[in-house]
């Protein structure tokens, strides 16, 4: 492992804000986000998570996936290109985040070209974080607050620098001209909450029909920020945006925006017909997805165990809260499995 | 009188309504998973004793009512609802009753007299000694609308009620202007603000129509100004200044503040403080004798 | 509704709009816009020749819309969406675009300006051109009776019109006795019959028609519903009374002008008003040798600038009647300008001048001055012709007074939602296209309500109005305006909020 | 996600607002990937501007070489399909789903149950049936709808009555009087199904129609000795790329795009999600 | 852009029954105005919707007149009083966000009064000219080739 001093990091970074897109954590208006940067004053290197998730880099909350442009009766069409992007400062917890939505976008046949395109020059450099928040559970989800394993680069503070981790070959190609020393020791191990016992995805299913949900969703709002928030909800909808519309010439561009199950008419098919007309069915279609359906389509956890749904809910549904009491119930059905009981929901 | 005692009496009335059958179920507040206050559907009379009343009890309950709007049942069989509401949440009773969403009979509510929430309320360790601006300028600590009154009336004193509009106000236009825009860049359009306003309670939000002509799908700032204004201009006259829109805000945008602009030029202009009855919006109403705008 | 085909045909409208706009330019650049499948331009697009080649390009071109940019819809939608109709295609998918009255007629200095706007104002039109649908217009009965706002001439005309074609007619009179303002005159030019004559057969026809309720010393109170469906209420003598009639003929009449402080009215008991010398004329002729008759007081000054027509006949009609009764008297009409328009009048000027009333031009920079003492003695006035000053003895001054919007128009126009003009008359829906009706449909306008009119004018109006009146009575039906508003199911939240605010209670 | 580019040649009415499209692919690779698919498959269709739509693909690559939709006309993206003229280019993207098994089929009798619109994805199977008649046992066509306005592709009931060991019953919820006169059936579809009653001995059915037809056709085959294992149906769902990317589609853990929209009643009865 | 080459754009909403007569009224005795604006015929001055006036202000539009009936003249009896009390405060709240109260004109134009419209029009255009853009707007439109 190499090490780099402050000084020489803020050089590094000074230089690649110069040559590409870098996106770092930054206080906008005192909130801490990703989002592009211009020289490395600006990057807040604390520890503290983004309000949002690196999410946004790799499937932006709109973008144009495809440029129709339509001359007489000739159509064309273009694929939007990407240009080389660095996210700096990134938590490992969004970093799985995004291993995840490379599983979902790139991971199966067929791929999606357009996230292929921009997630290939993007390479990720990632900040260790030295203790979890009260409301992170990465380490629940298979994560650690040092864990490399999706970064190309990872940085973990050591006295007076960082010790520098390089993964993958992109990261190799960007540190090895730095010319690094050999770091002397190792950094020390983050501080970490207690695991959560999460239920077994092959469990899930037994819980389907459970009350539990209906009673959970009486609070929610039905907003949809617990998946905009969330660095794995990858729900979208596209629509087409006339640019400019005649006889003889017109322009569309085709967009893809975020969405989220847990609005209204998510579901709604053409007709009105609603299959999730409940909230308790919509809040439900969350968790099983990122608990059941994740796993059973992708082999991976839709949760990475972030905790920004925990830390942003104005109502407190609480994906701990609620790990807590599937695997509390579905022990205790297990219990009583025999007993007329049984039926009853997790609140009986 | 200490708030164990106005929780006491909350928690003996929602018991009785639920052991009569006079309710269905009683909405109020209950301790969250990590330690804030959250919002609460008792049905059943064994889980009463988990209803609080303090200080971090911020939400608007009214915004429920939506839901289970329709689900009321007929007259017959009147399904009632009991709502804890404070002074400013009571008022939100008012404007939905003026609109018809609902009736007065199908719920039973528990005013409570209010000191104040505290900042950082709703949210795990946030929690200040500090009083929420709009408690702050609260000047009607009793509710407006209740079948129950829970507390003593208080009446502070009011010294300036509109102090928090002052600084954007006294800004020349062009940099009002870039304020509002650098809020708006921020807004991911996650709806929060407008799922949890009990004003807002359209099935189809206008500016979310697949053929709305008013902002595209597009998250840009454009779409995102339109939105905000638009939700503002529609809740003129009805807000009735609970800001929760602008406590659930992900991206803290300041939100009350335009609320609060427009009841403050809807009390200069047509002398009206949405909720304090159940009436209608002097938008929908005809110019009085000798009043005419724009001469 | 299939992709539109928008065909735009911009009008020349001679030099109205050809003259300023650039024409050939626009329906160059009107090609160019989306949807655009054919444009042409016109010389007069409202003319045969523009009405058959629009209806050729609809059909040529395969067009599901129509723009038509020319003048004002108020006047010449109707005929543009009846064209579109005979060529087959729905009326609703008609789209104007006003580049006349919005454009070169406001714009007519700055040709390139006004070329830019055309151009701006078409390519709104045919972008909304593309959102229009076809709709179905409704069919909605029409009550066969009428209501005739005044018992004067004109209305008393327009209900015989109308009663005697067998609709039943509703008059209101304010006052108790029907005749109106011919009540008080004494003889009418040209052939000098006296007006009581002419009135009192009308006025029994009137009294006796079993298809005429009279309303005398009553207001109407309420009026409400639209065309073919009026529910009126009239308030008789404080008592309220309603019913519901199909058409409205207004035909309140006029006041005159009362010129306290004009010439010595009000100041010498020898002034009088023409109104006041024909009651004079009626009871007790009076024996003059010196009289002089003032046309223009109070009219055509800043403040009432317009015309009042029927005075210069007045005061001939009376000078002659002076003469009549004491041919040595010295009868002077003093003028501005003398307007006897016509065959009938420019021959009754003759014969005044025949016996020997004379005509004397001033001019508002020196007006003519009354001196007396107690009663007005000399007239002393300036003869502009002659360049020299002239005192007149008189023992008369009479003087012609304009008539002037009657003072209960403005109750009337907020009751009936009809509007009024500068001047305070009635406005028509169109001075020459559509002179006696109001731009609300079913409602009419006829006499001295409107303008200024003599008895004959009064009564042509009244024909006019009230067969126009009879036209929707007689068809039966009105076809109602298709587009009107509808509460969608799905965005409703039953609010409640449009059922209080429609004054029509139409929720 | 990028579609491919087709001409609009031919469109004609199926009934009140339901359109038949023909298109035909304009570039080699487009014609090359659509060169083969199977009944029960569909593809997105574009009207560029407005957005794109998925629709079962109502031809068979036997056909005619073109591609055709049955598209009812119900949001923005439809109408504005509905509005485009023959010539006008369209955007498809597919062919995508599983389609129906045609050959676990072979040697079975088969019962086609159409409701409405729904006719248009069963089209295909039924073409390919009677294509090679020989390879399949005795098929009994269902096809109902609201009302006769709504019978889609009767212009091809001559021809699948003509074809050998076949047979084909009509009805509809509610007739017209020229249907009444003509002696039409009146009913509901589960009422004729009662009726014709086809033996589940070695045989199979297809259903597609609306969620509330598909449920109670089930209930009456089961009732007719059907088991859930012989019954085959195509479901429809909100979705935006077809490829198991927009997450829109999932019936539990089970995604209509990618999974379906192709299953049968024995899995669709496992999803943890009902359609309905 | 420069001061003495900015135009503005204006849209005038024109209430059927008054204002659009009152702009004819204009037409028709030759009153001349600037060209700056564009008439949109509504049937009322209250069909005219906050919403249009914050989405033109926002996007590219300089400055936006309602015109409709005198209070009492109204076609649909009280449809100009809610224009009136909804626009007053529409400008409040515009002006809140930076968008000049001027930009927003609301007033009564009879059919009668085309001298009005004229004043009005004129001296809207030089208060919106004075003001500068309201947004940073692009297409103008060009002039045609020939």
């Amino acid at each position: 492992m190499k090490y780099i001093s402050r000084e020489a990091l803020q050089t590094w970074l000074d230089r690649l804000a110069n040559d590409v897109t870098l996106i770092a954590p930054r206080l906008v208006d005192d909130i801490l986000l990703y989002q592009s940067v211009s020289s490395a004053r600006e990057i807040v290197l604390d520890y503290t998570r983004p309000k949002m998730s690196a999410k946004e880099v790799v499937l932006p909350s709109s973008e144009p996936i495809l440029f129709v442009e339509k001359r007489g009766q000739e159509v064309s069409l273009t694929e939007p290109s990407s240009g080389a992007q660095i996210i700096f400062g990134l938590r490992p917890c969004d970093a799985h985040g995004i291993a995840v939505l490379d599983t979902v976008f790139v991971g199966q046949e067929p791929i999606d070209l357009n996230y292929a395109r921009r997630r290939e020059a993007i390479t990720l450099i990632g900040l260790s974080c030295p203790q979890m928040r009260e409301d992170c559970f990465c380490t629940s989800m298979g994560g650690m607050p040092n864990d490399p394993t999706h970064f190309d680069v990872l940085l973990t503070e050591v006295e007076d620098g960082y010790a520098v981790n390089t993964v993958t070959d992109k990261g190799r190609t960007l540190v090895d001209h730095l010319n690094l020393e050999e770091i002397k020791g190792e950094p020390a191990e983050p501080i970490i909450n207690e695991t959560e016992s999460v239920l077994a995805q092959e469990h899930w299913p037994d819980l389907f029909a459970d009350h539990y949900w209906d009673l959970l969703a009486e609070r929610c709002l039905e907003c949809r920020m617990c998946a905009y928030l969330c660095p794995v909800c990858r729900c979208f909808d596209v629509q087409d945006q006339v640019t400019q519309q005649g006889i003889s010439y017109s322009k569309y561009d085709r967009l893809r925006c975020w969405d989220s199950c847990t609005g209204t008419n998510y579901r709604v098919v053409a007709g009105g017909h609603n299959p999730r007309a409940t909230k308790g069915q919509r809040l439900r279609n969350r968790f099983f997805c990122k608990f059941h359906y994740f796993p059973v389509e992708y082999d991976h956890s839709g949760c990475v165990g972030c905790g920004r749904c925990i830390e942003a809910c104005p109502v407190n549904i609480d994906i701990v809260e609620v790990m807590r009491d599937i695997s509390r119930a579905f022990n205790a059905s297990q219990i009583s499995n025999a007993s007329p009981d049984a039926e009853k929901g997790v609140t009986a | 009188m200490t708030e164990f005692t106005l929780q006491d009496q909350i928690r003996d009335r929602a018991k009785q309504l639920l052991a009569s059958e006079q309710v269905k179920c009683v909405i109020g507040y209950e301790h969250g998973s990590r330690g804030q206050v959250r919002p609460a559907f008792i049905h059943q009379i064994n889980d009463v004793d988990s209803l609080v009343w303090n200080q971090g009890c911020t939400h608007n309950l009214v915004t429920y009512l939506r839901d289970i709007k329709g689900t009321f049942g007929s007259d017959e069989h009147l399904q009632r609802v009991a709502i804890i509401v404070k002074p400013c949440d009571s008022r939100a009773l008012n404007v939905l009753l003026a609109e018809k969403q609902i009736e007065r009979e199908h719920i039973y509510v528990i005013g409570v007299v209010c000191t104040g929430i505290v900042e950082g309320a709703g949210y795990a360790g946030q929690s200040s000694d500090k009083l929420q601006t709009r408690c702050v300028r609260c000047s009607d600590r009793v509710p407006v609308i209740y079948d129950l009154l829970v507390g003593e009336p208080t009446h502070p004193e009011i010294t300036d009620d509109y102090v928090d509009l002052t600084e954007l106000e006294a800004m020349p236009p062009a940099e009002r202007a870039a304020f509002w825009l650098k809020q708006y860049e921020r807004c991911i359009l996650c709806y929060a603000c407008r799922q949890v306003c009990p004003g807002c309670y359209c099935s189809t939000c206008m500016f979310e129509r697949d053929d709305s002509l008013w902002v595209g799908i597009a998250a840009g700032v454009k779409e995102k100004e339109a939105f905000h204004l638009g939700r503002a201009y529609h809740l003129a006259a009805r807000c009735i200044g609970c800001d929760e829109c602008e406590r659930v805000c992900p991206m803290e945008l300041p939100l009350s503040l335009l609320n609060h602009k427009l009841a403050k030029e809807v009390q200069r202009l047509f002398h009206y403080c949405a909720g304090d009855e159940p009436s209608q919006s002097p938008l929908a109403t005809m110019l009085a004798e000798g009043e005419e705008f724009p001469a | 509704m299939s992709e539109p085909r928008v065909g735009v045909f911009v009008c020349h409208c001679g030099t109205n709009i050809g003259g300023v706009v650039d024409v050939p330019a626009v329906v160059e650049y009107a090609r160019a816009l989306p949807y655009v499948a054919h444009v042409e331009g016109n010389l007069y697009s409202c003319s045969v020749d523009g009405l058959s080649s629009l209806k050729q390009g609809i059909h040529e071109h395969r067009l599901n819309r129509v723009v038509v940019a020319s003048c004002t819809p108020r006047t010449h939608e109707p005929l543009f969406k009846d064209a579109c109709e005979q060529a087959g295609l729905n009326r609703y998918l008609f789209e104007f675009v006003n580049i006349r009255e919005h454009c070169s007629w406001v714009h007519s200095h700055e040709g390139d300006v006004a070329t830019v706007k055309a151009i701006r104002l078409i390519r709104m039109g045919v972008a909304k051109a593309c959102l229009l649908e076809p709709q179905d217009e409704a069919e909605s009965g029409v009550i066969p009776e009428a209501l005739v706002i005044g018992g004067g001439i004109a209305g008393m005309t327009a209900a015989l019109n109308l009663a005697r074609q067998g609709f039943h007619v509703h008059l209101v009179e304010k006052e108790a006795q029907l005749g109106g303002r011919l009540l008080q005159i004494n003889r009418l030019c040209p052939t000098d019959i006296e007006a009581y004559d002419l009135i009192k057969p009308i006025i029994q026809e009137v009294e006796d028609h079993g298809r005429i309720t009279l309303h005398v010393s009553s207001m109407v109170h309420e009026v409400s519903g639209y065309v073919g469906n009026f529910q009126i209420t009239v308030a008789e003598d404080g008592e309220k009374q309603s019913f519901d009639v199909g058409t409205i003929v207004v035909a309140t009449g006029a006041d005159v002008l009362q010129p306290v402080g004009l010439y010595g009215y009000g100041q010498f008991p020898n002034v009088l008003t023409q109104l006041e010398l024909e009651d004079r004329l009626k009871a007790e002729p009076p024996l003059i040798t010196g009289a002089v008759l003032i046309n223009c007081v109070g009219s055509r000054i800043p403040e009432r600038p317009y015309c009042s027509r029927v005075c210069c006949m007045t005061s001939l009609k009376n000078a002659i009647q002076l003469k009549k009764l004491n041919p040595d008297a010295q009868v002077y009409v003093l003028h501005r300008d003398l307007l006897t328009y016509g065959v009938e009048f420019e021959r009754y000027y003759r014969r005044a001048m025949k016996a020997g009333v004379r005509f004397l031009r001033y001019n508002l920079e020196n007006p003519p001055q009354i001196v007396g003492r107690g009663r007005a003695e000399n007239v002393v006035v300036w003869d502009a012709l002659r360049g020299r000053e002239l005192h007149l003895p008189v023992d008369l001054v009479v003087l012609s007074t304009p008539l002037v919007p009657a003072s209960d128009n403005e109750r009337i126009s907020r009751l009936l939602k009809v509007p009024l003009g500068e001047s305070g008359f009635f406005l028509e829906a169109h001075i020459k296209l559509r002179p006696v009706e109001f731009a609300t449909d079913g409602i009419f306008v006829c006499g001295t309500t409107r303008w200024s009119a003599d008895v004959s004018e009064s009564i042509s109006q009244a024909y006019a109005a009230s067969t126009k009146a009879a036209i929707p009575m007689r068809m039966g039906v009105v076809t109602a305006e298709a587009i009107t508003a509808y509460s969608e199911p799905s965005f409703c939240t039953g609010c409640g909020t449009c059922v209080v605010t429609c004054p029509f209670n139409a929720i | 996600m990028t579609p491919y580019l087709g001409r609009l040649v031919g469109k004609k009415d199926l009934g009140t607002d339901i359109k038949l499209l023909q298109v035909e692919l304009v570039e080699p690779n487009g014609k090359a990937r659509f060169a083969d698919y199977r009944p029960g498959q569909f593809a997105f269709v574009s009207a560029l501007g407005i957005g794109e739509a998925p629709f079962g693909i109502a031809s068979t690559p036997s056909g005619n070489g073109l591609l055709e939709f049955g598209i009812a006309k119900v949001g923005s993206v439809t109408a504005a399909l509905h509005s485009l003229e023959v010539g006008e280019i369209v955007g498809v993207r597919g062919p995508l789903g599983n389609g129906f098994p045609m050959d676990e089929m072979k040697d079975k009798n088969i019962c086609v149950l159409g409701g409405g619109i729904g006719g248009a994805p069963l089209r295909p199977v039924i073409r390919d049936i009677l294509d090679q008649r020989s390879d399949y046992g005795h098929l009994t066509i269902l096809w109902a709808a609201r009302n006769p306005s709504l019978l889609v592709f009767t212009d091809e009931y001559d021809l699948w009555r003509s074809a050998p060991n076949t047979e084909l019953h009509v009805t509809v919820d509610e007739g017209d009087e020229e249907w009444k006169a003509a002696g039409g059936n009146e009913g509901l579809i589960t009422q004729l199904l009662e009726t014709i009653a086809p033996s589940p001995e070695n045989a199979v059915t297809i259903t597609c129609g609306p969620p509330a037809m598909l449920h109670f056709v089930t209930l009456t085959l089961h009732e007719l000795g059907f088991s859930l294992d012989q019954m085959w149906t195509t479901l429809e769902a909100r979705m935006h790329c077809g490829i198991c990317k927009c997450g829109r589609c999932n019936m539990g853990d089970k995604f209509v795009c990618t999974d379906g929209p192709v299953f049968r009643q024995d899995e669709v009865a496992g999803f943890l999600e009902t359609y309905l | 852009m420069s001061e003495h080459t900015f135009q503005p754009r204006i849209i005038a909403f024109c209430c059927n029954w008054c204002s659009y007569a009152g702009a004819d009224l204009a037409g028709v005795s030759r009153l001349q105005m600037p060209a700056d604006f564009n008439i949109i015929r509504v049937m009322c001055s209250a069909r005219v919707a906050p919403e249009w006036i914050i989405k033109a202000l926002l996007n590219g539009i300089d400055g936006v007149m309602v015109l409709g009936c005198h209070i009492g003249d109204c076609h649909y009896i009280s449809g100009n009083h809610r224009a009136a009390k909804r626009f007053v405060l529409l400008k409040e709240m515009l002006a809140f966000v930076g968008v000049h109260p001027d930009r927003l004109l609301v007033d009564w134009v009879s059919a009668s009064e085309g001298r009005k419209f004229q004043t009005l029009v004129t001296e809207f255009s030089k208060r919106v000219k004075e003001l500068g853009p309201c947004r940073e707007w692009q297409v103008e439109i060009q002039t045609p080739q020939r």
